[in-house]
């Protein structure tokens, strides 16, 4: 019951939230209920399971077999730990801002905190599909009404382009069920079932897909960049912290422990693809101009580290994988808060137009370098520990893989430093005027500052979160 | 007469139907088409009437009206052409009112 | 010894005072907390030292850092001879450049003082951690700290771009070489299941193959290369002289730059099974230290002459690991840390003095203006050079023994490089200091005030005597105190050593005689030279290559920086917009397009509805009847 | 030859003769006329098929009140002359000779179908009103009288389109 | 049986209604009442059993399956009354008629949904196509309904004439009309009889608007009055797809390897038709015209599969289709400008309907959380149980569902995030909106559990 309110407190409140008119009321409820569902979250996450985790079922559609089943291992804590995190940050960075109909951007947001919700702790296929898609439906509308120029192509494109890895997931999710042995949608019969080499081939990769567009990897990735962009700065935080980590969530949960022949087997390929899209991405991010797209880059890069470690078949990467999940959605929500503080103070996102603002705004400055800083993996930083335990299993799958994927370490530290130089440093601007945090986002920034640090020297609590999934993954990574 | 031929036959009144259907522009005569490809359609099914009523007769003597279902269906058909007809011809009178012609392409607002 | 966990903590909670209320303390209070801080830690240093001393090297495991599966980093600390000894150079040397600051960086507002502060004090605590720790990961975090403080302090004056662009640069090539040692951490992690030194030594010899053991230390040794400048990775540490003189002193002198030399000097025992790996290391720091030479024979500013000396000395350093001679390389960190200290922040009183002017060009007859700098400088100067007694000559001269030891060839390149750093270093002296004064008429220069004055002389004190404890056995039996004390690092790995053929004592008297002949030579020619003011000259041939330095930063920009920048673009323009994405928008293209020509199919008339519908009969008749399935 | 088999084929050539005549007509009145003359021959086929009742259904209700409805249509629009357009040239061959293709392929499908012989006239009374008349209000009530919702739509059908005064 | 006899009585009813009733807006309102009570009898139908009992003679069998169908038709047909009665009185001034003539549909319908003897399905057939020319046509200053009712006229009759000849080889192939006389298991294969199937498919596939017999569809929805597109477009369309795969129940599995690749190459065809061509038009309706053609791709999945899977999906189907589809044409018929710029800046002007209308493009799409997901589910896995051989067509199918995102969100895209120049409210009652909402809100509660409808089927 307690799982199931991870997803309705919010659910309940989004749909409540398209009456209310107030705009504070609104947004005092918004981060009212993400601050009670992180109290849940951190309740739940907190019991000690033993070594059943915690779960939740209930029959949803009999006929199918198809339960709403729900399940908090591993994964789903820190996944769900991240996404009630990052809604009080995103709710506490952008109390200040200004939205057009105020309640229903709330209320949306809020719908997509349900649906992510749902996606992280469904232990049924057809739920998990339901939410997948309906994690996306909301952000669509937000990206669409909130957002910048070109908005609505470049949603839309988002929109179909993950609409298409999705419905190729239904198939797999269909033809996997019909395979099961009594015809049930459960993680656990999906885990039992037996395909030969071609349903494996193919299922394999559409469900590879429809997470490869949703992570995204490198070639499927250039949805990413614009959508970032164009999206408002409070959807975006949404979208590259907690959204994107739908892709892994789901190779961890659906991927790998139902294909786990095929993801061995496959898994070269995707790590040469994930090395190329790590660099790919990062050289792109150099030569970027606007730091919103840079961002972006740089978030293709992190998560192409990502996916290829998931599939270096070896608890070390795996584990990293999954703290870094967590800490990458922390940091990359700092790096556009402090965007974002820019960007509504002064309208622009090209870095060769901003420059000095150290000068102006020393609080924001300190934080964004942390907080970049962490973003480029710097030890006793949160992003150390996870880059660290992914390329060590990395370098155990291949060095060769370990020190090209390497090689991005020097880059991101290229463009990171370029963005604070370009954007901080320098003469103080005649033009621009830039005031310093406001409370609320200086308590947004310095809980993640706080996180940062946490997570960085003392990352056993952490650790330990996802300890018990490695057992689920490495039992099946030997089935 | 080998049943085949009474398919054949059908067959070509049946297909000289259609190509009137497809040649044609006057929209009567195109409806005058498909009433031919009707007929057709009646033939085949009294000469299979036959054909069923003599297999049958064959087997169970005192079956007399074995196929006359066919039959019946031709005098359905017959039914159904005469109110299609009705409307058919309703329709046509109805454009030639509004447009004075019947040609099927003249109408030609609905399309891509 | 139980407080030495506090050592590191201590400037942390420097860099934590400072930092967090910066907007508040007065400059007199950040003063005090940012060197007081140092000034106990270099106390508890030196009663670790004692006990170390004492033969009491203790582990310290304060909790599981990283511990997943099979794999557990601790968070430890280790204090040893080595540690000890670098603890003493990072905290003492350290201390007295914070004192020195307080006067230095007088001039700053107080948020930014205090800023500068933090930031030194982090650096102490980083290079600690470094220092401390009790594997390779803690060094890990410390190496990558230090990087960051080195960023951090270059660019404190983030107004200037330039200096933006040298920190930028310092912590880029710093990467590059943190890579190559991630890589080391890692390969050990599969070879030994475990970081810690302890453990990982304990292992060896073993039977591990030599291409494991080989490829670990070249990849150690390309992290020092980052961080100890060394060819090709060098660059950077000229240029951080962006940042003010007491963070050059800091980083060239007490931290950072002998990082490399410590983690070298710390993984002896896996060198020494890779003799490959010891001659690159020996290869590579003798190039460093010839072509840094040159290159400072021809500079005009006075901090470049001391970077590229410092570049030089680090070759030196890394040559001495080479070729097996750690106690020397350590011996020469310590002396080099005296020194170069002592000259930077001579350099740091000079400039100061000259109102921040560096070109040596317009110095000139400043021994009158500043004696205690002057007196302090040609201690410096004379310790490098490497003249008997001072602190250079002893551990330069056991390096280039052992040297001679491995290779006569090694030794001659060597002195070389000792001739030229006596040339570039007296014609910085006689420039500065000697002949007429050369600068504005009105710009007096003047002595510096005395928390500048008394570190020099404190430094200029240990300069000249540091060498004393490690007088070589051909002066005095047992003279070699250091070397006793450094033993049991270094004693497990010596008997795997491919001994060399250790030189004679007539031998030993006779190089030692060239070499200091030729030095004094060198030196008296330098200053005869350089005490009379230079035609203002364009440099030609040669000089204007050692002018340019070897356009070696041109080189990297032309064949790395512009080809990586080149690719950046290619991959935004031509393969992201017109190549992937438009193959995505392609597909939506496409899809419009054929939906344009599919609607024509609809042409709204009756009879071609029919004829395709005839046509699509037809089809299936056939499919039906004539396909075999 | 028989009887049987001369009018056979009589009624044959008759029906396809005047069938191609129908659409090959440009004056829409012969083509009326030549489509009774084809509806004459296949009723003659019916009779010769023993199915007497339907012959003359046929005649009475297609030939009699439908073609006079077409013919009655043609004569209020005036559109005796040969008014009508050609089509385009090419859409027109290919139109007929997909009618020929489809004629072919259906009658090579269907050429081996039935081996079955029809046997002379006369034998058994199928085609007689009483038996078709039993089965029509026995068997086929049902279709029968839902027919009429047919012709009440029909009927309604007229109303609507027919009524002028909009 | 009850929805035979009773909606040809209750047509005669509002024939007749005509002449003592002169309000148009009462002669809904009976109309509304009359078809309430149509439902009425049909849930009495399930329940308890007819009211009547004739005897059919192997006409007709009522199935639970077939009975299901009629009422989510019957609840259709009153949502679509409800909703568009107001359009109704528009269209011209025989209103009592045009009523009368959609009561005939649906006897029409009642035929389609439980026949067995292949007269009967021609009749069925008949008797919904006949009163649909008229309806097409029946706004009779508009040229392009009368060349609508026209094309339909001569094609649909054409198809019919295609129809009886397959009926007709059918017949010659196995002596009888019967349904349950094709499946003859282990007697070798007429020639007649697979010709005769083929020709019905065709006829059948011309009646459901499947590719390629498709294109009277885009001109005839977009020509006839909207409100009765809304009505052919899902009614009716529901009403022939049940009465396919009721004809291909029986006599599948004679050829079905066959059949299987004709139809798979007729789903493919459709999908691909239906939905790229839907992509360009500039019309909301003609676009709708094209949707229901590509959805009648996706229903093609149920005759495709032949299993209990297809025929849930055609239940949810059925009632996913026609919610959405008469809630949209419902709105549409009251827009003034039936382009998609007309629906800019919608979300202002009506925010309820907006979000209905939302929710039924969502539902077209198959977007999860509204039946139209469970609909195409059931067809994808209906498919995909048939085994693993036509899975490239199952793949087309999704990505073609992909395709539809792009045009039935470029509604929602012109509703809620551009700017239009009416900004007046839609002539709308309040009524309406309610119901409007109402069926979006039973689109969702489907979508949730779509157990709900389907356990109708098997109590």
């Amino acid at each position: 019951m307690m799982l199931s309110s991870f997803i309705f407190i919010p659910l309940l409140a989004g749909l409540l939230l398209f009456f209310v008119k107030q705009e504070n009321l609104v947004k005092g409820i918004s981060l009212a209920v993400s601050l009670a569902v992180l109290a849940v979250v951190l309740y739940a996450i907190s019991i000690p399971a033993g070594n059943a985790p915690l779960s939740y079922s209930r029959v949803w559609l009999g006929s199918l077999n198809s339960n709403f089943s729900l399940l908090l291992d591993g994964p789903a804590k820190i996944t769900t730990l991240l996404t009630a995190v990052s809604f009080v940050l995103i709710f506490l960075a952008t109390w200040k801002n200004k939205y057009a109909n105020a309640h229903n951007y709330y209320a949306l947001m809020l719908l997509t905190m349900a649906g992510l919700m749902g996606v992280f702790l469904s232990a049924d296929a057809l739920l998990f599909y339901f939410f997948w898609e309906l994690a996306l439906i909301p952000v669509y509308f937000l990206c669409s009404q909130w957002g910048g120029e070109k908005r609505i192509a470049v949603t839309f494109k988002f929109f179909i382009y993950t609409f298409v890895g999705s419905v190729l997931m239904l198939i797999g999710i269909i033809y996997l069920y019909n395979k099961t042995a009594h015809h049930s949608f459960a993680w656990e019969s999906f885990k039992a079932v037996v395909l030969t080499a071609k349903e494996q081939t193919y299922f394999f990769l559409f469900f590879f897909l429809a997470f490869a567009i949703k992570m995204p990897l490198f070639p499927f990735h250039t949805w990413q960049p614009d959508a970032y962009e164009t999206a408002p700065t409070g959807t975006t935080m949404v979208l590259s912290g907690v959204m994107v980590k739908m892709g892994l969530f789901g190779v961890i949960r659906w991927l790998l422990p139902v294909f786990p022949d095929m993801s061995s087997k496959m898994a070269g390929c995707i790590i040469v693809f994930s090395i190329i899209g790590i660099l790919y991405a990062s050289l792109i991010a150099i030569r970027q101009d606007n730091i919103k797209r840079l961002i972006a880059y740089s978030s293709i890069a992190h998560i192409g580290l990502m996916s290829a470690s998931l599939f270096a078949n070896n608890s070390i990467a795996y584990e990293g994988v999954l703290i870094q999940m967590f800490n990458h959605g922390i940091n990359i929500i700092g790096l556009w808060i402090v965007v974002d503080i820019i960007e509504q103070q002064t309208g622009i996102r090209k870095m060769s137009e901003l420059g000095g603002l150290a000068h102006q705004a020393p609080s924001l400055t300190i934080m964004l370098v942390i907080v970049a800083f962490a973003n480029i993996a710097l030890p006793l930083t949160n992003g150390f520990i996870g880059e660290f335990m992914m390329f060590n299993g990395l370098f155990q799958y291949n060095p060769w893989y370990a020190v090209v994927a390497g090689i991005s370490i020097i880059l991101a530290a290229v463009y990171t430093l370029g963005m604070i130089q370009k954007v901080f440093y320098g003469e103080k601007s005649a033009t621009l005027q830039v005031k310093d945090l406001v409370p609320a986002q200086w308590l947004a920034l310095a809980c993640i500052v706080v996180m940062i640090f946490a997570a960085g020297v003392y990352p056993k609590p952490l650790l330990q979160l996802g300890e018990n999934a490695l057992q689920v993954v490495a039992g099946s990574i030997s089935k | 007469m080998p049943i085949t031929y009474y398919i054949f036959l059908a067959v070509i009144i049946f297909s000289i139907g259609v190509t009137g259907v497809l040649t044609r522009r006057n929209s009567i005569i195109v409806f005058m088409c498909i009433e031919l490809m009707l007929n057709a359609v009646n033939l085949l099914l009294v000469a299979f009437s036959k054909m069923h009523h003599e297999r049958l007769m064959l087997q169970d003597p005192a079956n007399i009206t074995a196929g006359t279902e066919a039959q019946l269906f031709v005098f359905f058909i017959m039914v159904v052409a005469a109110a299609e007809v009705s409307i058919g011809l309703a329709i046509i009178v109805l454009m030639y009112r509004k447009v004075h012609s019947v040609d099927i392409n003249f109408l030609n607002r609905l399309k891509n | 010894m139980k407080f030495a966990p506090l050592i590191p903590l201590l400037p942390l909670a420097g860099f934590l005072i400072n930092g967090l209320l910066r907007n508040k303390l007065s400059k007199t209070v950040t003063g005090i907390v940012g060197s007081g801080v140092i000034l106990v830690a270099f106390l508890l240093s030196f009663l670790a030292f004692t006990d170390v001393q004492a033969g009491q090297t203790q582990v310290f495991r304060l909790f599981d850092f990283i511990s997943v599966g099979k794999l557990h980093i601790p968070f430890e600390f280790q204090v040893d001879q080595l540690t000890a000894i670098f603890l003493l150079i990072i905290t003492g040397v350290g201390f007295l450049i914070h004192v020195y600051s307080t006067a230095y960086m007088h001039e700053e507002t107080n948020a930014h003082f205090a800023r500068f502060f933090a930031y030194l004090n982090l650096f102490v605590f980083s290079m600690l951690l470094l220092v401390m720790g009790g594997n390779y990961v803690i060094m890990f975090i410390g190496w990558e700290g230090v990087g960051l403080c080195s960023y951090l302090l270059i660019g404190y004056w983030f107004k200037n771009t330039d200096y933006n662009n040298a920190a930028k640069k310092a912590f880029v090539m710093n990467r590059i070489g943190d890579l190559g040692f991630l890589v080391a951490v890692f390969w050990i992690i599969q070879l030994f299941g475990t970081t810690s030194y302890q453990a990982v030594f304990s292992q060896l010899p073993g039977s591990f193959s030599a291409t494991d053991i080989t490829g670990i230390t070249l990849c150690l040794l390309v992290g020092a290369m980052g961080k100890s400048a060394q060819i090709p990775l060098y660059t950077w540490l000229p240029d951080a002289m962006a940042g003010p003189t007491p963070v050059s002193a800091l980083i060239h002198a007490a931290t950072m730059v002998t990082a490399g030399i410590y983690m070298i000097a710390r993984s002896n025992f896996l060198y020494v099974l890779a003799p490959h790996s010891m001659q690159v290391v020996a290869i590579i720091g003798l190039a460093t230290a010839l072509l840094a030479a040159t290159i400072a024979l021809k500079q005009n500013d006075i901090k470049k002459v001391l970077a590229y000396s410092t570049v030089s000395q680090l070759g030196y350093m890394f040559l001495g690991l080479g070729v097996g001679a750690f106690t020397g390389a350590v011996f020469h960190v310590m002396t080099h840390a005296f020194f170069k200290a002592l000259l930077f922040l001579g350099a740091g009183s000079v400039i100061h003095g000259m109102h921040h002017q560096q070109d040596m060009r317009h110095y000139g007859g400043l021994k009158k203006f500043m004696p205690v700098t002057h007196f302090a400088m040609l201690m410096g100067c004379l310790a490098i050079a490497g003249i008997p007694p001072f602190s250079g000559f002893f551990s330069k001269d056991e390096i280039l023994v052992a040297a001679f030891a491995a290779s006569p060839v090694y030794y001659v390149l060597g002195l070389a490089g000792a001739l030229m750093t006596a040339f570039y270093m007296f014609r910085l002296y006689a420039m500065t200091f000697l002949g007429q004064h050369r600068g504005d008429a009105h710009h007096h220069p003047h002595e510096s005030p005395k928390a500048i004055t008394i570190p020099l002389i404190v430094l200029a004190f240990l300069s000249v005597v540091g060498g004393l404890i490690g007088i070589p056995e051909l002066f005095m039996k047992d003279g070699h105190k250091l070397h006793n004390f450094l033993d049991p690092v270094f004693k497990a790995s010596q008997s795997y050593m491919h001994e060399h053929v250790h030189p004679s004592h007539s031998t030993e008297w006779m190089l030692l005689a060239v070499s200091v002949g030729l030095i004094v030579a060198v030196i008296v020619f330098a200053v005869r030279k350089f005490s009379k003011p230079q035609a203002d000259t364009e440099a030609t041939g040669l000089g204007k290559v050692l002018e340019n330095k070897w356009y070696v930063d041109e080189l990297y920009n032309t064949v790395i920086v512009k080809p990586i920048l080149a690719i950046g673009d290619l991959f935004s323009t031509a393969i992201e917009k017109s190549g992937i994405d438009k193959l995505v928008n392609g597909v939506g293209k496409g899809i419009q397009y054929s939906s344009r020509q599919l609607r024509l199919l609809q042409g709204g008339n009756v009879g071609s509805y029919l004829l395709m519908m005839v046509l699509s009969i037809m089809l299936f008749i056939w499919l039906v009847f004539y396909i075999k399935l | 030859m028989n009887t049987f088999q001369i009018a056979f084929w009589f009624l044959s050539a008759l029906a396809v003769f005047s069938s191609l005549m129908v659409i090959t007509r440009k004056n829409p009145v012969y083509s009326v006329l030549f489509l009774i003359i084809t509806f004459f021959a296949i009723s003659g086929h019916y009779i010769l098929m023993n199915a007497q009742f339907l012959a003359i259904v046929n005649i009475i209700v297609y030939a009699g009140a439908i073609m006079v409805l077409f013919l009655f249509v043609l004569m209020l629009m005036n559109l005796n002359k040969e008014s009508e357009q050609q089509k385009n040239k090419y859409l027109l061959w290919s139109s007929a000779i997909a009618g020929g293709m489809l004629m072919v392929l259906l009658i090579a499908a269907l050429h081996t179908s039935n081996p079955m012989v029809l046997q002379q006239p006369g034998a058994g009374g199928i085609g007689l009103i009483k038996n078709l008349g039993t089965k029509l209000f026995t068997d086929y009530v049902v279709p029968f009288e839902l027919s009429s919702i047919l012709f009440l739509s029909a009927m309604v059908g007229a109303v609507v389109l027919g009524k002028k005064g909009e | 049986m009850n929805l035979i006899i009773f909606s040809g009585l209750l047509g005669v009813c509002m024939m007749f209604a005509g002449l003592f009733m002169h309000s148009k807006r009462n002669i809904t309102l009976l109309a509304t009442v009359l078809m309430a009570v149509l439902l009425a009898l049909n849930t009495w139908e399930i329940l308890h059993g007819p009211i009547f009992t004739v005897n059919v003679k192997d006409m007709l069998a009522i199935t639970r399956f077939g009975l299901l169908i009629n009422e989510i038709l019957l609840a259709a047909g009153l949502l679509y009354f409800l909703l568009s009665g107001s359009d109704i009185e528009k269209v011209g001034n025989n209103v009592p008629d045009y009523y009368a003539l959609i009561f005939f549909v649906f006897a029409g319908i009642g035929i389609a949904t439980s026949y067995t003897n292949l007269l009967m399905l021609f009749l069925g057939i008949e008797i919904i196509s006949i009163p649909l020319y008229i309806l097409t046509g029946s706004d009779k200053k508009n040229l392009k309904s009368i060349e609508a009712a026209l094309k339909y006229f001569l094609m649909g009759s054409f198809s019919t004439g295609i129809m009886l000849m397959g009926i007709a080889l059918i017949y010659g192939g196995t002596g009888s009309f019967l349904l349950a006389k094709f499946n003859l298991e282990g007697t070798p294969i007429s020639y007649n009889l697979v010709a005769g199937f083929l020709l019905i498919l065709i006829s059948m596939a011309f009646k459901v608007s499947a590719a390629p017999f498709h294109f009277w569809t885009p001109d005839v929805y977009d020509g006839a009055p909207t409100v009765f597109t809304s009505f052919m477009a899902t009614i009716v369309k529901v009403a022939a797809f049940v009465a396919f795969i009721k004809l291909f129940e029986g006599a599948y599995q004679i050829i079905q390897a066959k059949w299987q690749l004709v139809i798979a190459i007729i789903i493919a065809a459709t999908l691909l038709i239906g939905n790229i061509t839907a992509v360009f038009q500039q019309s909301v309706k003609r676009m709708l015209a094209y949707s229901s053609i590509a959805q009648a791709g996706f229903m093609l999945f149920a005759l495709f599969a032949m299993n209990n899977w297809g025929k849930e999906g055609i239940v949810l189907y059925a009632a996913a289709y026609c919610l959405a589809t008469i809630g949209l044409f419902a709105v549409l018929a009251k827009m003034e400008d039936y382009t998609f710029q007309g629906f800019n800046g919608f979300s202002k002007r009506e925010p309820m309907l907006a979000v209905a209308l939302t929710i039924f493009l969502l539902s077209l799409a198959g977007i999860p959380l509204t039946v139209g997901f469970f609909s195409k589910y059931y067809m994808v896995t209906a498919a995909i149980a048939t085994g693993g051989k036509y899975l490239w067509l199952i793949i087309l199918a999704m990505l073609c569902a992909a395709v539809s995102v792009y045009y039935y969100f470029k509604v929602i895209q012109a509703m809620y995030f551009k700017t239009g120049e009416h900004t007046a409210a839609l002539p709308a009652t309040a009524s309406f909106r309610y119901t409007v909402l109402l069926a979006a809100a039973f689109v969702v509660f489907l979508g949730v559990l779509p157990q709900w409808l389907l356990q109708f089927l098997y109590f």
